[in-house]
């Protein structure tokens, strides 16, 4: 069961790290970035659950299915968020990515 | 290329509380979840019980399309959504791409783009036994779609909303009707007659891939298609590489 | 199919799914469409809302695959009576959404935006609705987390709809909130299924003892929730997302989007690990819940914009619905159970036709500041009726449902000598007072000098609903008999449970 | 317990994975971490085949590393070309003011 105990471990301090990041980074696209890694921390934990070595029987399919629907979900609501993201982008007068207003940042562009 | 770099930052007192506290959360989560005893829980057995009248050999499968066919077709939903979300949000054309492709590139992608869509048939068609199923087939197919955008085949800009809707719903409402079709058959929502239940898995499967790969190309353009009411809009700028293109 | 055949309770869930991507499909009769379902959805909940009342809870189980293997739904006293509250408040939502974006002035280009909002409304409307009753119906932890994501998606882009950017970020924000509401639900959801290893709730509910894995998941689930319903510490995100929306939006919001979240976190915590919950932590969710009616009603006081006030509002009555967890220790399962409903289902009616009103008045005056808003009563009489109506609701005033509710919370305060929550109780409805008086005074209020401004559009659709709501929020108090009478039938074989399978 | 040269495998990987994640949670440049993301994914999809999950690696490999980078790299694109000052047409109807000093259209990639 060792290999089911360093994966979930794995999963558990990714989910930490992206919750970490999530909140403390204002930058849109790391706190996208923040939020896949959570949720690859999570699927992580959920097929090491149903992990059984070789020849110790079959692995339980229920979690993988689950997993599978979770990445799908997860792809969509991230291309979704991306392109929320954008939008707020280009509606708002600040740079979102290096924090300053946008205005220094075209500066910085023509010159 | 601007720089995308920030400042560094460093924490404040919120933040190192708030760091504290997530590890101290993970500690405790993580102590507990070692301490779960393993190995004896799961429906492995349930499942492999019922394998052989679910139509499919593959346990994945037969979970995803069978037995919690329910969770597959409110997924499939959430895709849709995902779509219909993005393009509420915008009425910019289909983002222009690079602006130079080398015919090279054009090639490579006229030989890449249907041998993609073949794996994903092949994908969709082993999820039976193997391996593979909808959400995979559909992830290759999407991926050939984006490889289609990147290179702005001309093509592309020719595809009407419509039939791009039609793609898009296609998956999801198949997957709806077979449903109310088993309900009418055999008096349970999505419950498939025993013997032709690989069959349905399958065409249910291929409406699916076929749809997700739509869903997620589109989801790479990131904006609906231009209809014809946009297209009134005074062009007062065009955006350069559209140009050019 | 017979009366008493299960398979009835699909109809919610499937027909909004199949008139939503319809309506994606077709951009031509959507109106048409979304109304049929949205009236066979109303008709659907009266069905089963008898069906229960005559053959006692049902169980379905999909594709015939029974419990342990397949995803079962169920319907009992509490699931139907929030389908009847989404059946309602749906209804009058779709009207009053039909004469929002049909609503002209002389401007083009507000025109066209209404129209490009029509398109994607009706579509994510109806799938967040398929999403909400499939919530309320479900019984499998994970498809319940499914149904989570459908809502948290479509709610956050039919957040952004406006295209203001004040809406746009609030939207993100809330999008990446739920998204994180729903992966912590995720996580406690793998830690069920490492510990017990099914996911179906009938099968948790029967486990007899509850280890560590499972007080651990019970804890991430009701933080994931606790996230999207907007509990105290974690609101921040609701009122911009609310107020900067468009108004049948909000309404849709408010009314509905939190009371499915907070609906599953009450069934996991009352009915599912009943038996895992300390004193502590009801305790620890009462004085939030507190926190919540004080705070939430000081801001709402605070607000100068109309729609913010009613955001707010919705903050600090969210908190009601905490208080009754604590009291649960005294009182019996089935009283908690209809004073929730109860509050919830006043709450639903009254504040989408807050925000209805408010959204009416922003429609005709292009603003909702409401030190401007003086007189309004001149020009939208029906209106202010129905905002008048619902404030009454909030107030808890009789013969509201909300003042059963409020009543049933104070008795059961009392009768166990907490009186501190009697205490804020009382305290959060003087303040509903002042915040709902302060901007009807406003509205009656005619200055001298004043000429009423004369309306070039008016639309019925835009002022009834909220008045049918304001009206049925009011009159629930006095059908309290009914709804009670719902909750008891089901309560009855709570007991008797077949591990899995028809009863 | 059986502590084999799998073990050492499953420890090495883990230890990559969180050092990845760390990186492209904490690097500097944006574009980096999208590509740190990228890496990260595909050594997912190796995870998956470990824990005996195909049909997982499988639409990991596909979906994580062939659309997701794809996804972050085009919205990180659509941000830099407009923060250079390629406004789009769409977004100007529900502008403030204040944004009228803004970047002149000049620079063209």
């Amino acid at each position: 069961m060792i290999t089911t105990q360093i994966y979930s471990i794995t999963g558990l301090l990714l989910f930490g790290m992206g919750l970490f990041t999530l909140i403390v980074h204002s930058h849109p696209l790391r706190k996208i970035l923040a939020v896949n890694v959570m949720s690859t921390g999570v699927f992580l934990i959920l097929i090491a659950t149903a992990y059984t070595p070789l020849g110790q029987g079959e692995v339980d399919p229920v979690p993988h299915a689950m997993v599978l629907t979770g990445i799908v979900v997860s792809v969509s609501v991230t291309a979704l968020a991306l392109i929320l993201s954008c939008r707020v982008q280009e509606t708002s007068n600040r740079d979102l990515l290096r924090e300053k207003p946008v205005a220094e940042t075209a500066k910085e562009c023509t010159r | 290329m601007v720089k995308t770099r920030n400042r560094p930052k460093r924490l404040d007192g919120f933040q190192r509380l708030f760091l504290l506290l997530v590890i101290c959360m993970i500690i405790l989560l993580g102590y507990i979840l070692s301490n779960i005893p393993g190995g004896t829980l799961g429906l492995e057995d349930t499942v492999a019980e019922f394998q052989d009248r679910s139509g499919v050999e593959s346990p994945v499968t037969a979970v995803l399309l069978n037995f919690r066919a329910y969770d597959t077709m409110l997924e499939v939903v959430v895709l849709l959504l995902a779509v219909i979300g993005a393009w509420s949000l915008t009425k910019s054309p289909l983002p222009g791409q690079v602006a130079d492709i080398s015919p090279i590139q054009m090639g490579v992608v006229r030989l890449l783009a249907p041998v993609m869509c073949l794996v994903a048939a092949y994908l969709v068609w082993q999820g039976s036994h193997l391996a593979g199923g909808a959400f995979q087939g559909g992830a290759i197919l999407g991926a050939a779609g984006v490889l289609i955008l990147v290179s702005d085949f001309p093509q592309i800009h020719t595809i009407s909303a419509l039939s791009l809707r039609i793609g898009l719903v296609l998956g999801p409402l198949f997957f709806v009707g077979i449903a109310f079709c088993c309900l009418f058959f055999t008096g349970d929502l999505l419950g498939y007659p025993e013997e032709t239940a690989g069959w349905f898995i399958l065409l249910i499967e291929s409406a699916c891939a076929l749809s997700i790969g739509v869903t997620l190309a589109a989801l790479f353009a990131g904006s609906r298609p231009e209809s014809g009411v946009q297209k009134k809009q005074p062009a007062v700028k065009q955006s350069p590489d559209r140009g050019n293109s | 199919m017979n009366v008493d055949n299960p398979t009835w309770m699909i109809i919610p869930i499937l027909l909004p799914l199949t008139a939503g991507l319809l309506c994606f499909l077709f951009h031509r009769k959507t109106f048409a469409i979304v109304l049929s379902a949205v009236l066979a959805n109303f008709m659907a909940a009266c069905f089963l809302t008898g069906q229960l009342l005559t053959f006692g809870h049902m169980r379905y189980s999909m594709g015939g695959w029974q419990a342990p293997l397949g995803i079962t739904l169920r319907t009992d006293g509490p699931a139907v009576l929030m389908l009847l509250m989404t059946g309602v408040t749906g209804l009058a939502i779709t009207l009053y959404a039909r004469g929002y974006f049909s609503f002209r002035i002389d401007d083009p280009g507000r025109t066209e935006r209404h129209q490009h909002q029509q398109r994607y409304f009706w579509p994510l409307w109806m799938l967040l609705l398929s999403g909400l009753n499939g919530l309320f119906l479900s019984n499998d932890i994970f498809n319940l987390y499914i149904t989570l994501e459908i809502i948290g998606i479509s709610a956050a882009s039919l957040a952004a709809l406006s295209g203001k950017p004040a809406a746009l970020l609030a939207s993100f924000r809330y999008l990446l909130t739920s998204l994180l509401g729903s992966l912590t639900f995720l996580l406690g959801i793998v830690f069920l299924y490492k510990s017990c290893g099914v996911l179906d709730l009938d099968l948790l509910r029967n486990l007899t003892e509850h280890g560590p894995g499972v007080r651990a998941a019970l804890a991430l689930m009701s933080v994931g929730l606790l996230l999207k319903t907007a509990l105290v510490p974690m609101h921040f995100w609701l009122p911009p997302a609310h107020a900067n929306a468009l108004a049948p939006v909000s309404a849709i919001l408010s009314a509905l989007v939190i009371k499915g979240s907070f609906y599953l976190l009450f069934r996991l915590w009352f009915e599912v690990f009943a038996s895992a919950i300390t004193t502590a932590a009801l305790n620890v969710m009462g004085t939030l819940g507190s926190v919540a009616i004080l705070w939430g009603a000081i801001q709402a006081i605070r607000q100068h914009r109309l729609k913010l006030m009613v955001a707010y509002s919705t903050v600090s009555q969210l908190g009601y619905l905490f208080i009754a967890f604590p009291l649960s220790r005294t009182a019996d399962n089935a009283q908690v159970w209809s004073i929730v409903i109860f509050m919830a289902m006043a709450h639903a009616c009254a504040k989408s036709a807050m925000f209805m009103s408010a959204g009416t008045i922003f429609l005709h005056f292009g603003h909702d500041r409401i030190r401007d808003l003086t007189g309004v009563r001149a020009s939208l009489p029906i209106t202010v009726f129905a905002y008048g109506i619902a404030g009454v609701t909030l107030m808890g005033l009789p013969p509201s449902g909300a003042f059963i509710a409020k009543w049933l919370l104070l008795s059961s305060a009392l009768a166990s000598s907490q009186w501190w929550w009697a205490l804020v109780i009382v305290a959060g409805s003087v303040m509903a007072m002042i915040y709902v008086f302060r901007v009807i005074s406003r509205f009656i209020v005619i200055p001298e000098g004043f000429s009423s401004q004369k309306l070039g559009y008016h639309s019925r659709l835009l002022e009834w609903p909220a008045l049918a709501l304001a009206m049925i929020s009011l009159l629930l108090g006095l059908a309290a008999p009914w709804p009670l009478h719902i909750l008891a039938r089901g309560s009855h074989d709570l007991t008797q449970i077949l591990p899995g399978g028809l009863p | 317990m059986i502590y084999s040269i799998l073990t050492l495998f499953d420890i090495l990987l883990a230890l990559t994975l969180l050092w990845l994640s760390w990186n492209l949670l904490n690097t500097e440049d944006i574009f980096k971490a999208v590509v740190l993301f990228i890496s990260f994914g595909l050594l997912m999809a190796l995870t998956w085949v470990r824990m005996r999950a195909p049909d997982v690696a499988l639409a990991e490999a596909a979906l994580g590393a062939g659309l997701t980078g794809p996804l972050f790299l085009s919205a990180l694109r659509r941000m830099n070309r407009f923060l250079k000052g390629e406004r789009r047409l769409d977004c100007d109807e529900n502008r403030e003011k204040d944004n009228g000093k803004n970047p002149k259209q000049t620079q063209a990639t």
